[in-house]
């Protein structure tokens, strides 16, 4: 797990894949074998020409076909086939180069010591999906785009720092960072280029026309989408990297998780991706013929968010007493059939900068009595307890319509009130949940599934820095309003810096710290019970990334 | 069951009774009704609401509901085209519904809802000729553009075209008319055809139905409660109170010389144009419950002739009091010598 | 005629935009924002989501973007999606046929087996038959549709295998026979509580007829009783039907949508769900508006289609 | 409506000379023991009075809490063990909760038809008595609101709104008076036009009066049979709305929450499933029987 | 009876009233049920108004008890000019004018008792009687229609058509009013009762010295109980006059014609027929002129030219026919006997 190397080291099989995959093997034990992500590693005789379909069945719908704007998890799933990004991020946190030729570093000076100054190669042979080269204009234009204020981009933060873009040649492009900023790699990693020359000729670039028939670099190209139901890529020959295999790749909108399963029961559904299997359905799909079910991790932790500027939740003895009387193990066990992983970090225990030194939490309601007796927190007459009149009394939000963690709620509920805690439960529908009652920090206590991290980088800076709580003006996601002036510094130095090993330090105190200050009360690391029709190779799962359909391009049917 | 009969009654209803079945008890609503009618001859029947005169006619058309929600019991002998005579109550089905509306036909009382309202008026006249007569429809709409202009509606060939609600009453009961005569049938019966009229086109119905009937010979079974239309229309009259028949016989022996008391009454209480002045005669009281029928005379308990005993006793037989003239009153010779003896019965509220 | 029809659309613009205003406001008066969909995304955050909410002008006040909205939709634009910026139009227009599919399949399911029903119960009023029919449909009506889908998928695609658990389709099999494969199911749930609508309506329909003066006129003409049906009582009772046909339509859109959440059918009513739970509020209330627009083309058509079939009727 | 004395339906009653005046009682009791011979309706109303009788007690007599969680009992199946009706995926009573959630069901059900009968009442009768401008604005916005299916309307309601009893029964109020108003206007308009409405206009009564004392009194029955239908149309509402989650929320049991709940284990505790789902069919049968034989017992052209 | 000098109780000047489909949007046609009528109603009498259906006769009945808004004239009672009051200021006098209906089965409201419903006018009208009083006064209306005291407990329908017109008659009677409008109050009836409502109508009418309007299309019954008799044809008066001076002379082509048609209950009796051909015309198109003319047997080109006026032809009587010349066949002239 403890992985110093800095990112010169990314490319090319090493021992810390290796490593990578030994910490995940229990998940994996069912799995059978596991073909590698490498093209090297592909099985022995790949197909000369595509053939086959495999169909990945989604909860949600992918919508959003540029690349580049605003949009959600789900529509990335698309866009890891159908467009390229630079590098990619590989199941260890290393990156891969797709378009560019290699990862730049320090050592191969593409990145300057102070890392300010970049200088990416990029692949020569790279064609559009309609035949157009695929230059560093493109990059630049790319850039550019994702700043421009008059568009809806997905992402500015990072790329906003970029300046002085220069097209060295068409195959190299450089810029200058504004200041140190070392998520910005992994900020790369999963911005998927668009078209240039297709992009810029839109009337208005946030109302494209190019999103009726996006064209990629990726290993497949666009072929259709029945709105509601799937869309359909096929087979890009004159892809650049490895593959692909498959001449279709649908991907295919199930709404109702319950009937996904079922459909993959039933073998109309060859993969299941983002929320998976539900692990009320682990055990029975683990039986079925022809089916390869296995639980993978995924970056997103589940919490208990506390809003630390309310009066009942300002006392760090009523944080700690609240997470002692959580029957984790029950909740893990029981309601999600030990699926997913106790943790008592926010960050996944893939990420290199994972702290596995944390006090382990345990079930103790008798502790967390006696916890908060001596924090002066007396049992009223209702059982409810009170100090300087403050009930410990509070609501707690999630989620309407999510059922495990409903009845996990219903379970904190019954343990809390043990401890003479009363918890009611409110919760909302999705868009109310996460619009400013999440983001302006109105709610009270939340339980909510967070993945901390820059995609692959474990920088957590909107999530814990003072400058980021949105209800004081901030412009970050910090909505338990967590203040403190050592995180704010810890923050600052790890992404300040493009040492990984520099930043491992400060990012393992910050857990520590976290922990130890409990604004979130970390449940458990998910995972996610990924479901593939025995048959289909290649498929390996990656947690860096949002979707498991990542290297679409290497699968088969045997 | 067919037998020649060229001669004799074109219509010859014996015995005739129906009840309706409520629940488990069968009400009675029409007695033993009998009657003849002769070709060209008009029957008018008489009596006031639930006195059994639709039923009677309605169960001679098999028009009623079936068994077991009505029971029907009697003979109605229709003397067919072919000379054969035929029990109406006795055909089956299929036989009825081919006499049905060819020999004999019918009309009703409201032309308003009697007319289906979404078909033209041709295709609804055309429509028995060619169940009947099995014309193609051009054949059977010809034809029933020379039935519309013999019953007086002009502008035939446009209104063949029309829908019953384009059409006032009047030109209804006209269309309704032209209908039943499509087939030239034997016998006529009209169910109170003028009741929903005003008068004055009251008397140009009845005028068209006297005129057609003298063209074709058929019988004519007019049913009424008005007994100014009687006068005007019928040759003989049958008087019905409480479902059966309390007297019977030319119309003018009938009209000028009631014998029974109920027809004295009916005849009394029809207001007159000739401002004689003074209350207008009316007859006490109501109609018996069907379900509980007095033990005697139906008419008993309204009639100011009537006497303890023999009149509440039991049912007078329908005698023959003169020649062709019956009446169902004990007393009808004492009444008519004059005799007015009994109490008047006192209004009751039931 | 021209003169009902103008009036029966001014009064139908009336309605649309007292729907177009009650939607609305429902819609944006209401707690959360389209944003939501997107503070999960790794790496959002508030100020980013403010920007966009500005972008979007969703940081007006309400009848202001009520006013725009309104303005743009009577120079036919119909907004764009807020989801993936596909004007509304398009990506109700791409998921109608789909409702449309299953709504015909349902309703022609419905009124043949309904009006046949409803017809044998009034012609064999009281008999076992017309027993078992009334009892049947109002069981019909009782049994919650959802949960009647979800048992229909547990018998017949779980535990028989007979039938697919939902979507239009099989991607990659263009046969015309896994259209229908896949729209069996759906469409018999859906038809389900329509006949047993369709039949109680026929069969009183009927009743009403079969006691009138004119069928004992033709039954006086002497008509087989099948003829005396057919064509007179049948073809009087179908009248209200016609009428009953457009008040079903909201009935039938609701159960559309009921239908769609159960068997995943890429239609409208799924639309309006994912986007009421993305607040796309343009397209919320485009299918507000379009289904508005089916219900009052539905009754215009009814009134009209009666208007044609009775005669008695003139529009004017 | 009907009219006149012969009422096509009534004709051949009417060649029974003077209607069964022995047999006639008050109209009520006319109405009851109609209502009695309707085999499917009492059954409808037994299952319904025994309903709301095992949600008012029953939970006081099972020793189990609804919502105490026992994970060790998950799963527990029916008919077997301590649990009559086996347990849930929290190991909780099946049986208790499914009173629990009747209680909720059916209190939703019938605030909800008695907030749309009042609305729907009041705007039918004054838009059906006054007509003209006022009538045709009223019925415009009955038409408005129609317009939405109900369905949309209630889930774009209820998306909205933070779900509780109290607004989930408003919401479904708030779809459901409409076809209520619809029928009393329809009565209303049709009972104006009788000669008896005219008879108290000219003894100088007053609009409300009318309304209230002739009108009113004489659309009861239909009223009555729409606002049954409307418990039947409510529970239904509730249960799909909180299928759909978007209802009553956890931990509170309603029947479309145990459904929506229980659907991801409809292959593997099919019960959960089956009950809350049977609950709702019996219930909303109930009063859809019960409904149905009150059109009879209650038809207006009967009685008149 | 009263002197034709003393003021009339009801006086109609110019009455119009029209009645249109009006909807949410526009306007349907225009139904002219009354055409500019005048007509005074003295105290006492028994003014007959006949028609056939469609005539207008019920609608000007309506009218003259104001309920409905007349579309232009002027109604006034008891010489107020009661045209433009309020329901409210209307209420006052509403126990002062009553009316009888046609249908005994739609004018009983078939959910109150028939003590109820006769008593509805004291509740109405807020006469602070007690239950016991109220009680009293309903009985005495029940008996003076000969109906028991058990009466008052039962329901509408569990009386026959007679009955029901009788407790018609003493809901109308129990405010013991002035005026009285009986709109065909026998037709609905078998003519056996008829005659039983028509004697207790006269009875009371003269017991309470009652002004009535009565409606009738059988021009027998309204020989029976009338002072003087109108004719309406087609929302106009087309002739008025004493009962006697109207039947012994009729003037107005359409009077001869009406009595005419009515079939007279004597088989050996024949009078001349005046047959007159097809039917009332619509009032939502009447013909120009004289609205007769299409059916008028003594029609001449200038009766299409204007609506001939109501002009006195004789004392106290009127007619609106152009041609005095006419000598037109009485019901009590030449009833004759039936040819062979």
């Amino acid at each position: 797990m403890s992985q110093d190397h800095d990112v010169s080291h990314a490319a090319g099989p090493n021992r810390r894949r290796i490593l990578q995959f030994g910490a995940a093997a229990g998940a994996f034990a069912v799995a059978g074998p596991v073909v590698g992500w490498m093209p090297a590693a592909g099985a022995a005789t790949p197909p000369v020409k595509p053939k086959g379909q495999a169909v990945i069945g989604l909860s949600q719908e992918p919508t959003v076909f540029q690349p580049l704007k605003l949009h959600i998890e789900v529509d990335e799933a698309v866009y890891m086939n159908l467009f390229g990004t630079l590098w990619r991020s590989n199941p260890d946190g290393s990156f891969a180069p797709d378009l560019a030729a290699e990862i730049p570093t320090v050592e191969n000076g593409g990145v300057s010591a102070d890392g300010l100054h970049w200088r990416v190669k990029l692949r020569p042979d790279v064609k559009w999906h309609d035949g157009t080269p695929f230059t560093a204009e493109d990059v630049k234009y790319n850039l550019a785009l994702l700043v421009d204020p008059k568009f809806l981009s997905g992402r500015r933060a990072g790329h906003d720092l970029v300046r002085d873009v220069t097209v060295v040649s068409p195959t190299e492009i450089a810029w200058r960072m504004e200041r140190p900023y070392a998520p910005y790699p992994a900020i790369l990693s999963w911005t998927w280029l668009g078209p240039k020359h297709i992009l810029e000729k839109e009337a208005d670039v946030n109302k494209p026309a190019f999103a009726q028939n996006p064209v990629g670099t990726g290993p497949f190209r666009w072929s259709e989408r029945v709105p509601g139901d799937h869309v359909t890529l096929k087979a890009y020959e004159g892809y650049h990297g490895p593959g692909p295999f498959l001449e279709t790749l649908v991907i295919k909108y199930v709404p109702d998780l319950t009937v996904l399963y079922t459909q993959f029961q039933t073998g109309d559904i060859d993969y299941i991706g983002l929320q998976g299997i539900t692990p009320d359905h682990y055990d029975e799909a683990k039986t079925l013929k022809d089916r390869t079910v296995m639980p993978v991790p995924k970056a997103t932790t589940e919490n208990l968010a506390l809003n630390t500027a309310l009066p009942v939740f300002k006392d760090r003895a009523v944080r700690e007493a609240l997470y002692m009387a959580v029957d984790k193990a029950s909740i893990i066990e029981q309601l999600y059939y030990g699926l997913p992983t106790p943790t008592e970090s926010y960050l996944p225990m893939q990420s290199w900068a994972y702290n596995p030194d944390l006090p382990k939490q345990s079930y103790d309601p008798d502790g967390a009595k006696a916890l908060l007796d001596a924090a002066g927190w007396k049992p009223g007459p209702d059982g409810v307890r009170v100090k300087d009149g403050v009930r410990l009394e509070f609501t707690n939000s999630t989620t309407a319509g999510n059922h495990l963690r409903e009845q996990a709620q219903q379970l904190l509920q019954q343990n809390w009130g043990d401890i003479g805690a009363r918890m009611t439960i409110s919760n909302l529908p999705p868009a109310v949940m996460w619009g400013d009652y999440w983001m302006l920090s109105k709610f009270e206590s939340a339980m909510v599934g967070l993945d901390f991290m820059v995609g692959p980088d474990p920088d957590a800076t909107d999530y814990f820095s003072s400058q980021a709580i949105a209800a004081k003006g901030g412009g970050g996601q910090n909505t338990t309003q967590f203040v403190s002036p050592e995180a704010d510094a810890l923050l600052k130095e790890g992404a300040s810096t493009v040492d990984r090993a520099e930043r491992k330090a400060a990012y393992l105190k910050l857990q520590a710290l976290v922990r130890r200050e409990l604004p979130y009360l970390p449940l458990f690391q998910y995972a996610m019970v990924q479901g593939v029709k025995t048959g289909l190779e290649g498929y390996t799962p990656n947690i860096n990334t949002q979707e498991n359909c990542w290297n679409a391009n290497q699968w088969r049917w045997a | 069951m067919a037998r020649p009969a060229p001669t004799g009654p074109v219509l010859d209803v014996r015995g005739l009774s129906v009840g309706f079945a409520d629940g488990r008890a069968i009400v009675p609503a029409v007695h033993d009704v009998g009657f003849s009618l002769a070709a060209g001859e008009t029957l008018a029947l008489v009596g006031e609401s639930g006195s059994g005169k639709s039923v009677t006619s309605l169960a001679a058309m098999r028009l009623l509901p079936p068994a077991p929600r009505t029971r029907v019991t009697g003979s109605a002998l229709l003397r067919c085209r072919d000379g054969a005579v035929r029990d109406l109550l006795a055909l089956p089905d299929a036989a009825m519904r081919r006499l049905r509306g060819d020999e004999i036909a019918m009309i009703f009382q409201e032309p308003m809802t009697s007319l289906n309202p979404v078909h033209r008026i041709g295709d609804q006249i055309a429509e028995g000729l060619r169940f009947h007569r099995g014309l193609h429809r051009r054949d059977a709409l010809k034809r029933a553009e020379g039935l519309i202009e013999r019953v007086g509606i002009p502008d035939a060939a446009r209104r063949l075209r029309a829908y019953p609600h384009e059409l006032s009453g009047g030109m209804r009961q006209r269309v309704m008319i032209a209908m039943a005569l499509g087939c030239d049938p034997a016998v006529l019966i009209a169910d109170e055809p003028t009741t929903a009229l005003d008068v004055t086109v009251q008397a140009q119905i009845l005028d068209l139905l006297k005129g057609l009937q003298r063209e074709t010979g058929m019988g004519l079974v007019f049913i009424t409660h008005n007994l100014g239309v009687v006068a005007e229309i019928a040759d003989r009259v049958m008087v019905m109170y409480a479902g059966r028949i309390v007297e019977r016989g030319g119309v003018v022996p009938v009209m000028t010389e009631p014998l029974m008391p109920y027809t004295r009454g009916l005849i009394a209480s029809v207001p007159r144009l000739d401002l004689r002045g003074g209350d207008m005669v009316s007859i006490p009281g109501t109609v018996p419950d069907p379900r509980a029928p007095p033990p005697g005379c139906a008419f008993a308990p309204r009639c100011s002739h009537a006497l303890p005993d023999p009149c509440d006793a039991a049912m007078p037989a329908l005698d023959e009091a003169r020649a062709g003239h019956l009446v169902r009153c004990r007393r009808w010779d004492a009444i008519a010598a004059g005799d007015a003896r009994g109490a008047p019965v006192p209004e009751v509220v039931s | 005629m021209a003169s009902f029809l103008a009036g029966r659309m001014a009064q139908s613009l009336v309605l649309l935009v007292l729907v177009s205003i009650i939607g609305f406001a429902v819609l944006h008066l209401a707690p959360g924002g389209p944003m939501a969909q997107f503070a999960l995304v790794p790496g959002m955050s508030q100020a980013q989501l403010a920007a966009m909410s500005h972008a979007m002008g969703l940081d007006q006040p309400l009848p202001v973007q009520y006013w725009q909205w309104f303005g743009r939709l009577l120079a036919g634009d119909w907004g764009r999606s807020y989801r993936d910026s596909v004007p509304v139009l398009a990506v109700i227009a791409a998921r109608l046929p789909a409702t449309l599919e299953l709504m015909v399949a349902a309703v022609a399911l419905a009124v043949v087996t309904g009006v046949a029903v409803g017809i044998l119960g009034a012609v064999r009023r009281h008999s076992v038959f017309d027993a078992l029919s009334t009892a049947g449909a109002m069981a019909a009506l009782s049994i919650p549709t959802f949960w009647f889908g979800l048992v229909t998928i547990y018998v017949f695609s779980v535990k028989l295998g007979w039938l697919p658990s939902g979507n239009r389709s099989t991607p990659g099999d263009a046969s015309p026979w896994g259209y229908v494969h896949h729209l069996i199911a759906p469409a018999c749930v859906l038809a389900l509580v329509e006949v047993a609508v369709w039949s109680r309506y026929m069969r009183s329909a009927m009743l009403d007829v079969i006691d009138q003066d004119f069928v004992r006129t033709a039954r006086a003409k002497g008509l087989t009783e099948r003829r005396v049906i057919l064509h007179h009582v049948v073809r009087n009772a179908l009248l209200p039907m016609i009428t009953l046909a457009g008040l079903e339509l909201p009935t039938l859109l609701g159960g559309a949508l009921v239908t769609e959440t159960v068997f995943t059918w890429p239609g409208m009513g799924r639309l309006f769900l994912d986007s009421l739970g993305y607040r796309d509020y343009p397209v919320v209330m485009g299918i507000l508006m379009v289904s508005a627009l089916l219900v009052l083309l539905g009754s215009l058509l009814a009134d009209l289609l009666g208007a044609v079939a009775d005669p008695r009727i003139r529009l004017g | 409506m009907t009219d006149t004395p012969l009422a096509p339906a009534r004709r051949f009653a009417a060649f029974l000379p003077g209607p069964r005046r022995a047999a006639m009682r008050r109209p009520r009791s006319r109405a009851v023991s109609r209502f009695l011979r309707h085999r499917l309706a009492v059954a409808g109303f037994a299952v319904i009075l025994l309903m709301v009788l095992a949600c008012a007690l029953g939970p006081l007599l099972i020793p189990y809490d609804q919502l105490h969680i026992d994970l060790r009992a998950r799963f527990a199946g029916p008919f077997a063990g301590p649990h009559v009706f086996g347990t849930d995926q929290l190991g909780r009573d099946l049986l208790v909760r499914l009173l629990m959630a009747g209680r909720i069901s059916l209190t939703i059900g019938f605030a909800a038809m008695a907030l749309s009968t009042l609305a729907g009442t009041t705007v039918g009768l004054v838009a059906g008595y006054r007509g003209g401008i006022v009538g045709a604005a009223l019925m415009r916005l009955v038409d408005a609101v129609l317009c939405f299916p109900s369905v949309f309307l209630l889930l774009a309601l209820a998306a909205f709104i933070s779900p509780n009893v109290v607004t989930i029964t408003l919401i479904i109020a708030a779809t459901g008076w409409m076809e209520v108003a619809r029928v009393v206007e329809g009565q209303i308009r049709a009972l104006k036009t009788r000669d008896f409405a005219l008879a108290a206009e000219l003894m100088g009564a007053s609009a409300r009066y009318v309304m209230v004392n002739e009108l009113l009194r004489n659309a009861v029955g239909p009223i009555i049979v729409a606002a049954t239908l409307t418990v039947a149309r409510a529970i239904l509402a509730e249960a799909y709305v909180s299928f759909l989650g978007y209802g009553i929320q956890a931990p509170v049991a309603s029947w479309g929450n145990m459904l929506n709940n229980a659907q991801q284990y409809l292959g593997s505790a099919p019960w959960l499933a089956i009950f809350p789902g049977l609950m709702i069919t019996l219930a909303v049968g109930g009063f859809n029987f019960v409904g149905d034989g009150l059109r009879d017992a209650l038809d207006a052209r009967v009685e008149l | 009876m009263t002197g034709a000098d003393a003021a009339p109780l009801v006086r109609v000047e110019n009455l119009k009233q029209h009645f249109g489909a009006r909807g949410f949007f526009g306007r349907g046609p225009v139904v002219r049920a009354v055409e500019d009528v005048s007509l005074d109603i003295r105290r006492g009498e028994t003014l007959g108004l006949v028609g056939e259906s469609g005539s207008g006769k019920s609608t000007l009945g309506r009218a003259v008890l104001r309920a409905t808004v007349p579309t232009a004239g002027r109604i006034a009672f008891d010489g107020e000019d009661i045209t433009g009051w309020s329901a409210g200021r209307l209420r006052a006098l509403r126990p002062r004018m009553q009316m009888i209906f046609q249908d005994p089965f739609s004018s009983l409201n078939p959910r109150m008792t028939v003590g109820d419903i006769v008593g509805a006018p004291f509740v109405i009208q807020r006469k602070g009687l007690g239950p016991a009083e109220r009680r009293a006064r309903v009985v005495e209306a029940l008996a003076t229609v000969g109906l028991p005291e058990r009466a008052a407990d039962r329901y509408p329908h569990e009386f026959s058509g007679g009955q029901r017109q009788r407790i018609g008659i003493a809901r109308a009677l129990v405010m013991e009013p002035d005026f009285l409008v009986a709109d065909e109050p026998v037709s609905a009836l078998d003519v056996s009762i008829q005659a039983q409502v028509v004697n207790l109508l006269m009875e009371v009418r003269r017991r309470l010295s009652l002004t009535v309007l009565f409606i009738s299309h059988d021009l027998a019954v309204v020989g029976h109980v009338c002072d003087r008799v109108a004719v309406m044809y087609l929302g106009r008066i087309v002739e008025i006059a004493d009962t006697r001076t109207l039947f012994a002379d009729p003037r107005h082509p359409y009077t001869e014609a009406l009595f005419a048609a009515v079939p007279i209950p004597d088989p050996t009796l024949r009078r001349p027929r005046v047959k007159l051909e097809g039917d009332l015309p619509s009032p939502l198109a009447a013909p120009s002129g004289c609205a007769f003319r299409g059916r008028c047997r003594h029609a001449l080109p200038a009766c299409a030219e204007i609506v001939p006026p109501l002009r006195a032809v004789g004392p106290g009587h009127a007619a609106a026919c152009i041609r005095d010349d006419l000598a037109l066949a009485s019901p009590l002239g030449f009833p004759v006997p039936a040819g062979p």
